[in-house]
């Protein structure tokens, strides 16, 4: 294992940084979600509008990979389908369980990609995972109007 | 010049952690095997392995010598006043939840109290809760004060004559603090409460007199006593194995059965049920040889000594928040700790990197952590085969976390 | 030419029993262990042993894997849907007394019926006297035929709309008869009872496929199985396990736990509180990889082969009464006999002086003594390890059980 | 382990004497011993008149060993006081459990000092003392009139 690998700039950026972490008052959907045993908790808030997300943002806490985790999900759903939403988090999740590894078809992914390290940490998986799942859960009722 | 006990230990020796040197510093999770008792085990399987109490021959007749000398070796070890106050379990957890259900069940009533402190371990605790629920009694806490002490006062508060059991740890699993036994077994007999104490974590480091502490149960888990998996220890007084059920029914520990009735044997015997893990109770008898050979004085010298070792790194770091006493005085060397603005998990993932195995999370103390204010710690637990080499590496690992988080300039 | 495998257990290839060659014929009590699950055991601690599924560090994550992938091994083994229906215990015993008190203890009611056979071990016998008692159920027994069988008529007679609950051997520890599990599945199916099955005595002889049986629960123990002692396994299905309370309350099995609640894992964290025991699954990951390595159809051919030759034997002795079937079909390589005019115990204690183990008493199982119409019995179990040559040591002895008490001239 | 040293001409003898196998008609005490886990068990009988021992008889079943071991017992007891009967009771445990091994000081207990050597069989050892433990439970509370 490299840290290089695992704590990166962009990492490490995206933990730390307030742009997507803050309520969203017009928000259609707001979903918890958190890994009990590491303590980690978000609260992910959507505004989602004719089946696209129009906005999104969280509040809570955990560690670096969840926080980063959640910034750079949310970077990527802003502005697409729910559906594609719902692909990019079977996408995720695919590529954290080292179903697929090829770095072109992990390309939709963008800076999340950058969590695929993260695969050869077992003890980790969960807390990359954590957002992507509060986000399938939190769409998984929506109305397709 | 002191020795090296590491040299006994193979894993310590062989062992690489992401191409590091190992560096294990979760010894209040579970301890590594020293080979006199890894060669114990295999001998047991390659001379003596069989169905103990059962057979007349042999081998059979040496398994349960073997099981019944670990019995004796395990009541002499805690002074207990007879092997047949010592019964074996699979764990501390086990031990406790039997505790919970065929003692605390049958003497607990309506509008008893139990009391246990925020400090307790979840296996000391939510059997309680259980207890409690079925009984309609009340589950009190003991609040640990500032230092992760439980004060006189805090006790004289909390005891009345309501309480009918009091269970609490020797020392805790995340602040390593020694908890005043005497002092609550004092009071416990005063108002007539039976002392339930959890010495998984004390044994290892200290010796535990359990005729001398007077307490009515007692329970620990071979794996933190650098013994093998599976394997642990229920004490009971006397008087009180004699009037609890079984724990398990089955083989072992009947008399006589007939097709609607069974007749139970006496303690240990009625609470065994079921083929007994003679391999267990070897390799934990071998342990307790080899923790006796080195002897407490030699043990605790050397983890007080690393113990103020650790202190000392943390706090020269200014971002290091330690929680509970400071000095060794009163406690073992088990400390608790957080990085400014860094969660625990990142901390110990940045550490294995450096080949250091330290817990991060809850420790199986939930209201502990909320009591403390904090979701989650970091966790270094000493043994007496730890080296100073091995704090320095932690230390210097402790170093790097921020800057690994670009908290700070590097 | 067969292999021998005695040459993979090293007890067998290297221990004296009263100066001779040790002739182990008590293999349903408990099995000797190869030197592949010895080795698994003794590299597990020097080089993975760390506690499971709590540290962020490579040894615990080893130790997880190593925890989980034998629990998958397990569910392959045994045909389950998913590793989510194994979970580790500490043996039968243990397993059967947790369905006993977790799941039947939920659904059955005043004037329900639990059926067991008469040739249950006390392991599955006194749990059920103890669930019908606290429920006002009744227990009521299969009887077995004279050569030990349960037949179709018996369980017509016996299995009504009101029975909730059949517990019954695979395979009985005393007359080794296999009992006819598709049946009682068929019919319990009729009127809705559940059917728990101890596969203890069938899991180390024949293929056991839960999925195609049907069945609702299923134990076994390590120790029987090549393993080591200390781990067992439960068996149940996804729908009964959602619906059941935890077994131990402690750490690893919770989500949440404030001070008056607690809220749990789902199945199968739910039902292993405390630290589990790694050793033991990777001991009986590696057995099952020993067994498969040889395959069901080579152990079957060998103790049949075997069965067959001790039956042979026994029967040319005038003086030997055999209880049960004496062909191997439905039967498997365990043999329980009398000598006329001699206990039991005499037959053990002069066979060990030729180094021959077998067992003597009532084999945990009293009701079906009883029912035999006898106080003990002698029982030799077979192994794929023995030989002709073990064999023939045994009836050798046998033969001159009577002169040694003077019942014959010399 | 010698065989030659457990089945012995005398035990063998005793195990299957009829000779004190008989109910005691008269008996003033009659007590049942048994080990449950091998199955033996037996009903001794007392005469006792005055501190003595009269008569005394057994039946039941068991192994050579328990048989043997009462019916020397019977033998030896028959004529003693209860106190003396006690008393060699007494030495017959030291004997069993190695406590006494010299040969002069087990002469008192005649032919059943022949069952020393099922000291040396720790699962045997139940089956020869559970006669004499029955005996001791008999006597308890025999008032010493
Ligand atoms: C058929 C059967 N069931 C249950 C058991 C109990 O197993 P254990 O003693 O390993 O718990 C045994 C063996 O002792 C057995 O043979
Ligand atoms: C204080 C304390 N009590 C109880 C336990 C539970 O022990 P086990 O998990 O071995 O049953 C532990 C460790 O996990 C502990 O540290």
């Amino acid at each position: 294992m490299n840290l290089n690998e695992i704590y990166t700039e962009i990492i490490a950026e995206h933990s730390t940084s307030s742009r997507n972490r803050h309520p969203l008052e017009e928000a259609s959907i707001k979903l918890e979600g958190k890994n009990p045993s590491c303590g980690d908790e978000i609260v992910l808030e959507l505004l989602i509008k004719e089946e696209r997300i129009e906005d999104a943002a969280f509040t809570g806490s955990g560690c670096a990979i969840s926080q980063a985790s959640t910034s750079m999900m949310i970077d990527l759903i802003k502005g697409k389908t729910v559906m594609e939403a719902r692909q990019l988090a079977e996408l995720f999740s695919a590529m954290i369980h080292k179903r697929v590894s090829d770095e072109s078809q992990l390309a939709p992914l963008e800076e999340a990609a950058a969590l695929q390290n993260i695969s050869n940490l077992p003890a980790r998986v969960k807390c990359a995972v954590m957002p992507w799942r509060t986000l399938e859960a939190a769409t998984e009722k929506q109305p397709l109007e | 010049m002191q020795r090296n006990y590491a040299e006994d230990f193979p894993i310590l020796k062989n062992s690489t952690s992401n191409g590091k040197r190992l560096v294990y510093l979760d010894n209040a999770a579970t301890t590594q095997k020293p080979a006199s008792v890894i060669n114990a085990i295999r001998d047991y399987y390659e001379s003596s392995n069989a169905n103990p109490h059962r057979g007349a021959y042999p081998l059979s007749e040496r398994a349960t010598e073997l099981y019944e000398g670990a019995r004796q070796r395990v009541a002499d070890f805690l002074n207990a006043a007879g092997p047949d106050e010592i019964l074996f379990t699979k764990g501390t957890t086990e031990a406790l939840n039997f505790v919970a259900s065929s003692f605390a069940m049958d003497i607990v009533n309506e509008g008893d109290e139990i009391l246990i402190s925020i400090a307790e371990h979840h296996s000391n605790l939510i059997p309680w809760q259980m207890v409690a629920k079925a009984k309609g009694a009340s589950l009190k806490y003991l609040y640990t004060d500032a230092k992760g002490e439980l004060t006189e006062e805090e006790l004289d508060a909390k005891i009345s004559p309501r309480t009918k059991i009091i269970a609490v740890a020797h020392v805790s699993n995340v602040l390593g603090i020694v908890n005043p036994i005497e002092k609550i077994v004092g009071r416990a007999r005063q108002v007539g409460a039976a002392v339930v104490l959890d010495i998984a974590q004390s044994l290892p480091h200290m010796k535990v007199d359990l005729q001398a502490l007077d307490v009515d149960f007692a329970a620990f888990s071979g794996h933190k006593l650098y013994a093998p998996m599976g394997i642990g220890v229920l004490y009971g007084k006397r008087q009180h194995l004699s009037k609890m059920r079984p724990m398990l029914y089955g083989g072992g520990m009947v008399e006589d059965v007939s097709q609607q009735e069974a007749v139970f044997l006496e303690a240990p015997y009625t609470f065994e049920g079921g083929t007994q893990n003679v391999e267990g109770a070897v390799g934990l008898h071998a342990a307790i040889d080899y923790l006796m050979g080195i002897g407490y004085d030699e043990i605790k010298g050397i983890e007080d000594e690393l113990s103020l070792y650790v202190v000392e790194g943390l706090l020269n770091n200014p971002h290091v928040i330690l929680y509970g006493n400071s000095h060794p005085h009163n406690r073992t060397g088990i400390l608790s700790f957080n990085i400014e603005g860094v969660h625990p998990h990142d901390v110990s993932t940045i550490l294995a990197a450096d080949g250091v195995a330290i817990r991060s999370g809850h420790h199986c103390a939930h209201p502990l952590m909320r009591h403390l204010g904090v979701n989650a710690t970091c966790r270094a637990s000493l043994s007496f085969y730890n080296t100073k080499e091995d704090i320095d590496i932690f230390i210097e690992s402790i170093s790097k976390v921020r800057r690994w988080l670009r908290l700070e300039s590097k």
